[in-house]
């Protein structure tokens, strides 16, 4: 490397932007590889067009990439870019808007021509005029460079042109200081069995880096320091693949298999992808018909000695609801996970909201209370799945977990547990087959007997109909009164089992946070920006929303404001107004869109400067 | 194993049909045929839906699961991909099985996952008093068509068929001894075997499958013959209505595949383990 | 008649009980009917068994049919009966407890045989010993007699007994001093093609009648002076009689066709079969293969110009929650009605309960608001789902009428409104086609322009995407978050059209009591019964629970106490508490049962005593 | 009437499916068709569940409703039955048709109600990225089925004409010709028409039907002839794929008799009057 200017940033943000053919993903993953080996904090959000493949070069095709990588503690993808790589004018205009003032725009100018000009409903081209002033523009004739680069390989100009991505992400890992060496590896692994490719794409990696080392194009290079860390083995992980490990690893301290019944939808239908291929493992994976079958072959194979599992989102979370109440009269274990996108209806599928927790709390006839939970970043699903797993086992309830798009896609570095130090779950069996009675429940828990199919001499009958304590079809007054505190009340017994969440700041004062779910990074940046401003609101993030925790009972009376945040329209609003009876306000967003730190700074300073 | 007897199988309930139902004659051959089925007691799994026949699983001391309407397809596949050492029947309706159950019926058949289905054919809603259902004749006067039912109905028969069951049959609730084979036979088949009951409902429906009463109006087939019917089989009114069994093939059952993947990968690269599980190619250790 | 004593009472409640073969809701029937046309107030209860036909004799098969009646306005069918006519041992059995202390029990005696006494779980004949002391206890033997007195006719035994409820029937009217007519007219009918058993039953009527006035088995026979009323023609009619009445006639004012799809489930199965005989009227009636088809036609057809609804019940209900959530995003007017039963799950299907109203308020993915109603009384559903068809019509928006098993099978007399009386309802099309744009819309009530198939130049396409004011499919971040405020927005515009709810009491005190529903009758009652005793409650009764009333804003602040009463674990009240911030209370019971009066009486003063 | 063109029919949304998608084929032979069916435009309503195939109505300029995912058949239903004028197209994927949806869908073919199914069968869910569907092949390899799928495929014209479909057909993407005779035919017949459409997904299932490129393995059907085939009909791999016209007959359409059934009792009991309405029989005067 030329000795050149070599600059300390402590955290940078740079957004990858381009139409959905242009491999976008793919350079934002292996940057996000290559940051994470080299010991950075770092969070990630894909940002995927609403369509498949929307007309290359309109602004409904631009896929999207964003990365924060820092030597701190980290814990959103960045409100704004530091650097914009944008492969297209589309892109350009679908992006620009969240790149900071004086930031760096790399543009591939050769993607600038008339035609995709218009489709970006550009009347000029704004590399050409003074419209990019606000920032620091490259234009990098990246088309064109890549095909000379190739030149000697054996491809078409259009097979060449595919390996543009690796272009641009040879320039970032220049102007990042990175080792190239992981993406090599990963390029000979991918494409072994196609040699002009992996050619192709090695060379075109290294063209970039050369590029950039060479033309002098950016006065600086950077370097991010490694993070400190608690020591021990990390991996860059997802929501959907930590719900999966949670699931796995949950059953397996159960001594049970873990059965998916689940039916493709967006964003859920990673969870049936990913645990499909852990066979091996013992995950038995069945695709339904749809979402109602996807739950109830897994209520049926709970019923028979698994755990079941489904996964699904919005619309299929809606068709589960007549299952989940049955879940909840026959007691048995369950775990539903809805990973929430934008609604109603079918609505913005490929966007984030968190606006199903009244339905997950209420979206059943009847009187049918379920234990939920949420996780609050992509990393924290490995924890959520199996404690609602170990919930759903040892209480014979139904467990609602609550993802989002928002978590589902986006990554961060995992350290890798120990295996060793995640708890055995104990799940019991009735013994006595002469005593046996269905809905006889152990003192604690209020859980019922268990006894499942091939248990010999425990023959009975469970289902819809209101039952008594032996599980005989009963019409009693008083059962039935009885039956649905008891559920409820089970529900309620969850509460001293699970560790209540953390009071970020005093017991007391003028303004308190309450949040739940993917909020956790926005906020906790914008605490610690505040912070810095010496403004500091307590905040209490919950993880549980059903039973809540014991604590919000304590503290929550103690705030002069309560300021509920939520990307809905003040759902657990009602819940804390309604349980606290205080006069909390909520702040809120449903743009499809997390939100900014900075939104969050601002909202808390106006509430607490008069 | 233990020797079993009819009475083994007699639940402490009291079965809740009303005198006369069809039902009640279905649920004694059931009773007689599990004992001579050579399957311990506490394997057997009863899976039905809601409806009259659905209250099925109550009358019987095995494992059952009464569960919610049209839906007992998913519970019994879930049951059976859990442990496949379980012998799972369904009963269900014609209501609960052909009309909001449809689609998880003919789901189930294509699959042939190795489930005995007792579809009870009383051409009407019972439970609910008295609408006609996806099997009532075209014209039926019920409480809903005051004015005659304007559909067609269903062969089930035909839509077991099509939809890939690889046993299918029919027989009626009063034929005992008739009733009694095919239910053995479908009993003991490996993959989705599909039986047809014509049931009286002798409340809403009574005399249905009178026509029936006369042997003419019959056409017993040969077991073990493969009849070859069009699609049209059994809706032509002039011919007499075949009962016995239309299909009986075997091939490779759902949940044996299921669980052949699941141990090919188990021997391919070993069981996992936890570690193994949460580690990962590209990890990296902190110091 | 014999000159005997006559008694004058102001109000009597009677109780049928028998096995479900026994005849007993067509006495009841008859009863009603009668008493309507002596012009008393009545209200009416049907108590059906949990089976269709449970074995003959056992508890399970009890029908029961309760009606009070009165020369004073009533509001529910009594607490306690007067009169108790048991059939068989398991009606004894099943009924006593309600009968009030010293009341009148009518025994069957010749069904106190020892294989009903033991189905009944009786070890003795109760009639024989002393157990029955605190009751005027009649043994008659009925059976007998109407065989006797049928000796005539050409019928088996068998079937002779058929006839035995009328010959009760006819002990009944003697001692309420009831003319046979009406009910000899209605046999005449009934039976004009079953010659002998027409005259078996008319035998048997009679046999009754002057078994008990010659008999002198009572010592008075009673008289229920006519109530007074306001001038005009009354009916008698149940709650789902009444809402297929008022779903008519809304069509018929808005000049639509009526459209129900729907799918058969107790207790809203009848709304298909009364709405399948008013074909003369252009009513269409679609029985789905499930629910989800059911409401997917209804809006269907609301699309395509009718006027669509769909009735259901809890496990129905649930399923329609997609389908609603379409409805919510495409803006299309739809009447949904789920008579609530006891739940969760299948739980007790002809049981009543008022657990789905969080559902109905939340029950859907993503934020999906939606308009709410409930009826108070059988007849009030006409002018409930009148006022829906009208709503969902003028603000194009889905619109949910919650019923339960207790409105749907109750009766009681109804005003027949003047037709002309009935509002006309406006139905708005758009008509500029060079204009159009389907998301546009009415400054008043914020509904969107209506286009229909058919209308030439209209073309225009909607669905479950989120849509900009054009109804272009659009994923923007500030439209979503525009349109979702939108369609909360449009609810809360119905507010100003509909009438707010009449506070009974006064504006400021101690304790008030909030409700809604069927709860209605047996609140009403208590009132009074507390103003007897000098207690005076305040009362607020809801009818649309969204959007909620202007007056509980102004009102409920004022009061020191707030007791929310509903036959579920306290829905209204969560909504209640996280509105208005008043740390109100629920009473509360889901027994399968409607209030008793004296229960909220007792409430209300142990409330106000300290 | 207007005389219509092509042009009239094309709405001002850019169709947004991948470059090469089948999908395109069909949309210019319905383009083509509709000015030829002498319907007036503001007549025709298309209606779809959800997947890249159901994205149809939006490219039209027509009436149109992209609804929930399989269930098109029960809106169309609604839309038939408020005005039976309106000629009604149902667009649905091999997974919005046939898993989700399979029920409506046989229950539509049941009642004979007047719309036209058009079910684009690319044998593979497209919009959500590619897991296979009902009418997979056997082993097919997918992001769901890493290992290998073990469901046996529907037949999706065996399944419409099992559920009573009056008109059945199949026809492929860029077949132009032969794709418009078949469209014809079903737009024109009177009840149920159901056309299968092989479709082309060349992103996530490209070459599903290139063996079908040689034209030994088609079996071209004669129009109008009535073919009879067994339960197993182009299930047999050796044999070519029929192509074509499976069924086309006429029988009374559902509208139609719910219609009448309505009409009849109006000229019965003549029109009924809001004032009879209310009243009752049993009603009685206070005065
Ligand atoms: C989701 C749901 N919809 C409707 C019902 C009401 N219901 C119960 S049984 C039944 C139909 C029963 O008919 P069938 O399956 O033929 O059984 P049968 O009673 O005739 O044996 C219906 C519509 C229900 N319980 N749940
Ligand atoms: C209730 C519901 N479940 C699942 C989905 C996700 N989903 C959308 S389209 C689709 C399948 C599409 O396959 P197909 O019908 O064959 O259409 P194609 O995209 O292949 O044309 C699925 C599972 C959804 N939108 N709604
Ligand atoms: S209603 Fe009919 S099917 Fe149901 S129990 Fe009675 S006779 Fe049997
Ligand atoms: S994914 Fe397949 S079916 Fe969908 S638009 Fe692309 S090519 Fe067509
Ligand atoms: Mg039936
Ligand atoms: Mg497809």
């Amino acid at each position: 490397m030329k000795s050149k200017d070599n600059k300390i940033l402590e955290r940078v943000t740079i957004r990858f932007a381009g139409d959905s053919g242009d491999g976008i993903q793919l350079s934002g993953q292996q940057f996000t590889n290559t940051t994470a080996l080299a010991g950075n904090d770092l969070s990630t959000l894909p940002d995927f067009p609403a369509e498949i493949r929307a007309p290359a070069g309109t602004l409904f095709g631009v896929s999207g990439f964003q990365i924060q990588f820092s030597s701190e503690d980290i814990y959103t993808p960045g409100d704004q870019a530091d650097v914009l790589i944008a492969f297209n004018p589309a892109a350009l205009k679908a992006s620009i808007g969240g790149l900071k003032h004086n930031g760096i725009l790399i543009a591939n100018s050769d993607a600038f021509k008339p035609r995709n000009l218009k489709l970006a409903g550009f009347d000029h081209n704004p590399l050409d005029n003074g419209d990019l002033k606000a920032y620091q523009v490259f234009s990098v004739p990246i088309t064109k460079l890549t095909r000379e680069a190739l030149q000697e390989i054996d491809l078409t100009s259009k097979e060449k042109d595919h390996s543009k991505n690796f272009f641009a992400l040879g320039i970032t890992y220049w102007m990042y200081s990175r080792s190239l060496q992981s993406t090599m590896q990963w390029i000979d692994k991918k494409f072994q069995f196609n040699e002009d490719i992996l050619e192709a794409n090695k060379l075109a990696l290294n063209a970039g880096y050369n590029y950039a080392l060479s033309t002098e194009l950016f006065a600086t290079a950077y370097t991010v320091h490694e993070v400190k860390r608690t020591p021990g083995k990390y991996r860059n992980i997802n929501g959907n693949e930590a719900l999966a490990l949670g699931l796995i690893a949950g059953a397996y301290k159960a001594d049970k298999s873990l059965f998916l019944g689940a039916y493709p939808i967006t964003p859920a239908s990673d969870m049936l992808h990913i645990l499909s291929r852990y066979k091996n493992y013992g995950v038995k994976t069945f695709q339904a018909e749809d979402e109602i079958a996807g739950i109830g072959a897994a209520l049926g194979a709970s019923f028979a000695g698994d755990i079941g599992v489904t996964a699904t989102s919005g619309p299929g979370f809606t068709l589960k609801s007549e299952f989940i109440d049955l879940a909840v009269i026959t007691e048995l274990p369950l775990v539903v996970i809805d990973i929430q996108r934008a609604g109603p209806s079918t609505g913005m599928p490929t966007k984030t909201e968190q606006s199903d927790l009244l339905q997950a709390l209420y979206g059943r006839h009847g009187e049918a209370p379920v234990a939920i939970v949420a996780p609050n970043s992509p990393a924290d699903c490995f924890n959520v799945a199996f404690g609602a797993i170990q919930t759903a086992l040892e209480f014979n309830v139904p467990v609602i977990i609550l993802s989002d798009g928002n978590i589902a896609n986006g990554s961060e570095p995992w350290l890798i547990p120990n295996t060793n130090q995640l708890p055995e779950i104990k799940v019991e069996y009735a013994t006595k087959p002469d005593e046996y009675k269905p809905y006889k429940r152990n003192k604690a828990t209020l859980a019922r007997q268990m006894a499942i199919p091939g248990m010999k001499g425990f023959e009975h009958r469970i289902g819809g109909l209101e039952k008594d304590e032996k599980g005989n079809v009963s019409y009693d007054a008083e059962n039935h009164d009885r039956m649905v505190e008891l559920r409820a009340e089970k529900i309620d017994r969850i509460r001293p089992f699970i560790k209540e969440p953390e009071l970020t700041g005093l017991k007391k004062g003028e303004l308190i946070i309450v949040s739940w779910g993917s909020t956790y990074g926005p906020i906790y940046t914008a605490i610690e920006e505040l912070e810095n401003q010496n403004i500091k609101p307590s905040w209490l993030h919950l993880r549980w929303l059903n039973p809540m925790p014991q604590i919000l009972d304590k503290v929550i009376k103690n705030f002069k404001k309560v300021l509920v945040i939520e990307n809905n329209k003040g759902q657990l609003l009602r819940i804390i107004r309604s349980e606290y009876l205080v006069d909390a306000k909520g702040f809120n967003k449903v743009t499809g869109l997390p939100f900014k730190s900075i939104e969050i700074v601002q909202i808390v300073k106006t509430l607490t400067e008069n | 194993m233990d020797i079993l007897t009819k009475k083994d199988f007699e639940s402490d309930q009291e079965p809740r049909w009303c005198p006369g139902c069809g039902d009640f004659a279905i649920l004694a051959q059931i009773k007689k045929l599990l004992p001579d089925l050579d399957i311990p007691k506490e394997n057997f799994v009863f899976v039905s839906g809601i409806g009259c026949s659905s209250r099925f699983p109550y009358y019987l001391d095995t494992f059952g699961f009464h569960s919610i309407h049209g839906r007992a397809p998913a519970i019994a596949t879930g049951i059976k991909l859990a442990n496949p050492a379980l012998k799972v029947f369904i009963v269900t309706g014609d209501g609960d099985g052909l009309s909001i159950g449809g689609n998880h019926l003919i789901h189930l058949c294509r699959r042939n996952i190795d489930v005995t289905v007792l579809l009870f054919n009383n051409k009407i809603y019972g439970l609910t008093k008295g609408q006609y259902s996806p099997t009532s004749e075209k014209g039926k006067i019920t409480k809903s068509t005051p004015y005659g039912s304007i559909e067609n109905p269903f062969n089930p028969v035909l839509m077991a068929l099509s939809a890939g069951a690889t046993f299918v049959a029919r027989s009626i609730d009063r034929e005992q001894k008739h009733l009694y084979e095919i239910l053995k036979r479908a009993a003991e088949h490996k993959g989705t075997s599909f039986v047809e009951i014509y049931q009286n409902c002798n409340i809403f429906n009574d005399g249905a499958f009178e026509s029936l009463n006369n042997p003419d109006n019959i056409l017993y087939m040969q077991h073990g013959e493969n009849y070859l019917f069009g699609s049209n089989m059994s809706d032509i009114p002039e011919l007499p209505t075949p009962i016995g069994i239309f299909r009986d093939t075997k091939i490779e059952v759902y949940d044996e595949l299921f669980h052949k993947q699941i141990n090919n990968s188990i021997e391919k690269k070993g069981r996992g383990s936890l570690h193994e599980l949460l580690d990962s190619e590209d990890a990296w250790l902190v110091k």
